[in-house]
């Protein structure tokens, strides 16, 4: 940012910022609850082709909106259903079950595309476009939409039952059966969440694009993970930060934009975004623990 | 020798189509290649690696091992790599013919056994895109954004082909490698291009050679705030969107490989190969470009997944 | 709700559970009268544990049926939440508090108290726990309060945690699993205080304990266990604490030579 | 299988996996060292880029042959050594730390090589290609270097004290430290170690495809992950199946293979193999205990 | 090695320990002679475990120094391991089992039986294992042997296995954090043997306990915790079992008058 000053004292590129986060935001919110439950959500991809398929689809063949709106949002609601039911019902690990599930739906979704996108230039006509994706003077409607789902994913996690019993879960399963946690009714409404969470998801970028692409989402996984580890929430569960996943999607989107803007030449810029990376993760880890360099240095001698 | 039966009664070949089922720049080559199949009967077999070279490698004695008739191959690998293994196939009486990236060395060896190309000479390609750029109203000292694929070294000729063009055209040009998350899935392209434009307010033009991207440049000049035209657009492919594109005039230039016929001809060469001992045949598939005043005629077949 | 008429809090009959190849209770019948302390005994690995998680909702059984207040309970519908419904309140052997969660969340996990929407009341549950920490458990430790997550706790702060927990859900049955392991005197004491005060408010408890003197002391009934099966039940007055001692410990005697016999 | 019984009879299939499944299994090897002591390693497909690159680089330039397999060997360990390094050394959860490091590696790499690939055609003519990829009969030599390691591998965890390490440091850290477990020296070790064997799986590679690709290694990403899941290793540490993973490695493979030669159409394959990787995982777990599906049952009724 | 001149096995100086900002103990100077049992004893979170576990590597203080055998010994250099080679044996209040694992690799993990190449010697240790489990701890339960994983285990047969460990690898030094806790009658006595046995056969103890008669019955000499600091030093004899009991509850009860006059 530091580099490339008149790029990021215009307006024009957080409006760009603003369009491109929303989807990645959504799903790393979703990610931060899953993550808090110690789980994790790999289908994700999948549903944003296979939701934003049903959408275009829909919109396209029939002229629905908000019943094709609701439709994806089902789509995703069921995909994260059967997740639910894999991980809880029958003990399949999250991380094989959603990884298995993203190969499944994503086949589906090819199978029932024909391999096809879809334009839908019409949509621009809707009202259901102008309600998500249109523009308040600059300002891109999806921004505010995304800010209120973060502003109460953050009070379900902090300050509602349900959120709490993820908490808890997340710190031990065990621990949450014992003090009366419906635990695996929770997973399932956990992972159902994710479900639609990642279908408005989808919604919006089918939208904002007025395309569906049969790929879309692939390139998501890495990225909205990324913002929720970047933002500080820990892989071991029991806790989450919203707050920090709501930073992190916007620096893990801006770091490549910000690299390319400042110059760095072609080749570089993944290398520097691994670097920036885990200097963002380490810095974290320091502030919070100043004690972890020391231990360091006294590892390298003997390991305690 | 003619009977009911259609040509490729009874044959098997084993293809392969490029990056994922489905994809932008592959869906129209399935269709073709599976239009071929059911025109002379042939029991087709598509084998999808994701652009990953070496899974083609594997895909191909995969392939070797069913002892089909035929085999279709990417280029990609390249020449040295797939030597020894089609030298095996040919050996087995496998025809092997191969589409999308031209492997001339083996093209020279096998000819006499049916080794055939369906695909546009990758540099050429890129050449004849930038090409249409200049000519779109670039001045010598302009500045040009290149956007491609350098470190894949096949799909990278079509870069390097574009970018030898622009410069041969005097055009200053700027080169960005596409990050693996953008080549598979392009709309995160916006933010990155909004970056450097805004940071490179004076750039004249945009091209390259991927798809998906192509799709999206678009949206990332909209949102940069430009008119359409103020950016000469080169780009490939003919997606949904970069139709639309063209139609608002925000792209002034496509190259069109016409996929469909790198599906439909390594069929039709591995059939004719098999029965009548034929000849490979080295066909240049696409040497247009699409421009906003031609893209009209195009889109119903587009939209089948054809064009 | 423990107004109505009922004879045992919580009856099981016949019940049987096995882990894969090993049965850690074979056929038990077991209950619990409206105001009776009940102290449970036996060796290490008698099953104990077993038969409480049972009862309380942690575990299903192999077989066997459940009553509660004297109706039957589908195994199906039974779980640690509804017992809590119920009104049962258990302390269980193993941990039961969330490492990295702070005390108020702990205190009121699983029953929660919240507007009808479902969200907490944050400031409600710290102050009520603030004053169970420092009032009724007694906390008087360097910079603990309803914040701290339970990680920071020494093993007898958890223990008193827990404890505590079960003190304030004033419950009907309260079953404690050694719920004096790792308590320092004066905390034992109140753990006995708490005992004796369930008795006096006529609720029933179920008391595990290894200590023979405590349990002696306080049960109106002891139940031994012994390898999954009850051997014996001892009634208040019955035996002296010496005479309970040596009678389990020629339980222990007699087992190992019926095992070195059979072998 | 089943499907396409020609195929199927032939050896010459066989031969062909055994060409295929080679780096595939050393990866899933290693990886299973890994997730039994309750990590995960997500750098290794830049190390099959970069070792490959070192070797074929020391190849093509030099002519080296013995000195350029050490070579990307020793790039395999540092990248190892780094990744343990962040991991224990300064604590950054290893999911996070060994993502970073694929970008950051993947990126060096292609700075490099410049974004070329190299061809290595001579690498035949020598001894080490012999050695390493040459053929007994019609018998591959990979599959026996691999063989040989997986026995190595199964003695190393089960049997000799590191593996110990690594099963309990899988189970609880805490535990591990408190009976006196060198914690983060034998992470240290072990990602190390992973790093090697990836950097051998490199070398396999690009000897037996005569060929360095700049891009090679990011399609094992998911399917070596898949191997070991499929054989039994939990994703929660502290136990891991070598032989579960060696089968799963030729499992994964076949999958997809034994798909494509059965004529399923091609946009059909990937929802298949979805379907196959949960089946398999499901009927592992039902095997090893019936009571899930009576607990399903219940599940929809009432939880536990 | 035992036969080298030396007056403390250990000697802990000036010894402080931050959590965050809980300081656990402050100024602690602690010696444990050749011969000696000492009893360690205090309040729920007086410092006790940290003390413990800053003496056996596994934690390291804030400020101090540690003599072992009266030489110096760099923090750096120092950890469980490292204690083990020096012949300190510890039993830890929390888990110290790996839950997965058979009770075989419990039971030598850290110091496994090996060849020289760091195999290990498998049939040698589930031997032993079984040896120990059978005869010196003397489980009887049903179907337990050196293959079953810690899971399966009971409360009470845990505690079993972490002390039937530490009664096997016989060491200089014995640190017992509240070992008795969660065992029965008969398994309680065996500990106190032990102990007795650790004191004859010419070896050290330190021993943490909240039952009093037993560290009272034991103890050549009692260190009493409070708030992170030694607040008395008790030798045998000095004191009878009831005064000791009525002299810590005082203890406790002034505190709770500073507490209240300080706020
Ligand atoms: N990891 C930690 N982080 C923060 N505070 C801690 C930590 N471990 C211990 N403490 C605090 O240090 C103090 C001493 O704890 P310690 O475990 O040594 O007590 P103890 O004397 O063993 O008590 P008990 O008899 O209950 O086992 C306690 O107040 C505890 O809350
Ligand atoms: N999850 C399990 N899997 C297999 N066996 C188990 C399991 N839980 C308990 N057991 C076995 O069941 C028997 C009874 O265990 P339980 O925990 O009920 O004993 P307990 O009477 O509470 O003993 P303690 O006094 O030691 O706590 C033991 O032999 C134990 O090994
Ligand atoms: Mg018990
Ligand atoms: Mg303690």
């Amino acid at each position: 940012m530091v580099l490339a000053p008149n790029v990021f004292l215009g307006y024009r590129i957080y409006m760009s910022f603003l369009i491109t986060v929303p989807p990645i935001l959504l799903l790393a919110l979703g990610l931060t609850l899953v993550i808090a439950a110690g789980e994790i959500d790999l289908s994700f991809p999948s549903v944003i082709a296979f939701s934003g398929f049903l959408f275009a689809y829909l919109f396209k063949t029939y002229e629905l909106t908000w019943l094709a709106l609701l439709a994806a949002l089902a789509g995703g609601a069921l995909i994260g259903f059967v997740n639910g039911i894999l991980v809880a019902g029958i003990g399949v690990p999250s991380i094989i079950a959603t990884l298995a599930m993203q190969f499944f739906w994503g086949g589906i979704t090819t199978v029932l595309s024909g391999g096809l996108s879809y334009n839908i230039r019409a949509v621009k006509e809707t009202a259901l476009w102008e309600v998500f994706v249109g523009r308040i003077g600059v300002l891109p409607v999806q921004s505010l939409w995304v800010l209120a789902l973060a502003i109460f994913l953050w009070f379900l996690l902090n300050r509602h039952r349900f959120g709490e019993h993820l908490l808890f879960i997340g710190d031990s399963a065990k621990v949450a059966r014992v003090v009366g946690i419906p635990v695996n009714r929770e997973r399932i409404k956990l992972f159902t969440l994710m479900g639609v969470l990642a279908a408005f998801a989808a919604v919006l970028l089918t939208l904002e694009n007025k395309n569906f692409f049969n790929t879309q989402g692939q390139g998501f996984l890495l990225i909205a993970l990324a913002a929720v580890f970047i933002g500080g929430t820990s892989i071991f569960g029991g806790q989450g930060s919203i707050v920090g996943s709501f930073f992190g999607a916007f620096i893990i989107v801006m770091i490549e934009a910000g690299l390319v803007a400042s110059g760095i030449q072609g080749f570089w810029v993944r290398a520097v975004v691994g670097l920036v990376f885990i200097g963002a993760v380490i810095f974290h880890l320091l502030v919070e623990n100043p004690g972890r360099l020391a231990a360091l240095r006294r590892l390298l001698r003997r390991d305690g | 020798q003619s009977s009911d039966k259609p040509l490729g009664d009874g044959m098997v070949m084993y293809m392969q189509m490029g990056g994922n089922a489905g994809d932008g720049a592959t869906l129209a080559r399935t269709t073709g290649a599976r239009d071929a199949a059911k025109a002379f009967g042939l029991q087709l077999i598509e084998q999808y690696s994701a652009w990953q070279p070496e899974t083609m490698l594997n895909h191909f004695r995969e392939g070797m091992a069913a002892s089909p008739a035929c085999i279709g191959i990417m280029g990609h690998p390249g020449s040295d790599a797939f030597a020894d293994l089609v030298d095996e196939a040919r050996e087995a009486g496998i025809v092997v013919t191969s589409g999308n990236a031209p492997l001339t060395e083996l093209y020279n060896k096998h000819q006499a056994g049916g080794f055939g190309y369906a695909g546009v000479d990758l540099f050429t390609g890129g050449y004849i895109t930038g090409k249409s750029m200049a000519d779109q109203g670039l001045q010598k000292g302009d500045k040009a954004l290149v956007y491609g694929l350098l470190s894949e070294a096949e799909r990278g000729q079509s870069t390097l082909g574009l970018k030898t063009a622009l410069e041969e055209a005097g055009v200053t040009v700027d080169y960005l490698e596409i990050s693996p998350e953008v080549n598979s899935d392009s709309s995160l392209v916006v933010p990155i291009l909004a970056a450097y434009l805004a940071n490179n307010p004076d750039v004249k033009a945009i091209g390259t050679q991927h798809g998906g991207v192509t799709a999206f440049i678009p949206k990332a000049l909209e949102d940069s705030g430009k008119k359409p035209g103020d950016v000469v657009v080169g780009g490939i492919d003919l997606a949904p969107a970069t139709i639309d594109g063209l139609e608002e005039g925000w792209i002034s230039t496509v190259l069109d490989q016409q996929l469909y016929l790198q599906g439909f001809l390594p069929v039709t060469q591995c059939v004719l190969s098999a029965k009548y001992g034929f000849t490979g045949l080295f066909t240049n598939t696409g040497s247009g470009t699409v421009t906003p005043k031609t893209i009209g005629a195009l889109v119903p077949l587009i939209e089948k997944g054809i064009r | 709700m423990s107004g109505s008429e009922y004879r045992d809090v919580v009856r099981l009959e016949n019940i049987q559970m096995h882990y894969g190849n090993v049965q850690a209770l074979s056929d038990i019948n077991f209950a619990v009268g409206r105001n009776e302390i009940v102290g449970l005994i036996g060796d290490n690995g008698a099953g104990k544990s077993t038969l409480i998680k049972i009862m309380t909702g942690v575990e299903r059984p192999t077989a066997g049926n459940l009553y509660i207040r004297d109706k039957k309970v589908d195994w199906e519908g039974y779980s640690v939440g509804r017992a809590h419904e119920l009104r049962f309140e258990t302390v269980y052997q193993e941990k039961s508090l969330g490492e990295k969660q702070p005390l108020w969340r702990n205190f009121f996990v699983g029953r929660q108290i919240t507007n009808r929407l479902g969200f907490i009341k944050v400031k409600q549950q710290k102050q009520i726990a603030n004053d169970v920490l420092l009032n009724q458990i007694g906390f008087r430790g360097a910079g603990i309060d309803a914040d701290s997550p339970v990680a920071q706790l020494s093993g007898g702060e958890r223990q008193g945690v827990a404890i505590g927990r079960a003190m304030h859900f004033d419950s009907d049955l309260i079953v404690l699993d050694e719920p004096t392991v790792a308590l320092a005197i004066t905390e034992v004491r109140k753990v006995l205080d708490f005992v004796r005060g369930i008795k006096e408010s006529g609720r029933a408890c179920v008391y595990i304990e290894h200590n023979l003197a405590h349990v002696h002391e306080l049960a109106d009934r002891l139940v031994v266990l012994d390898r999954g099966r009850v051997v014996r039940e001892i009634h208040k007055g019955e035996m002296s604490l010496a005479e309970l001692t040596s009678a389990l410990i020629d339980l222990q005697h007699a087992k190992v030579e019926t095992a070195e016999a059979g072998s």
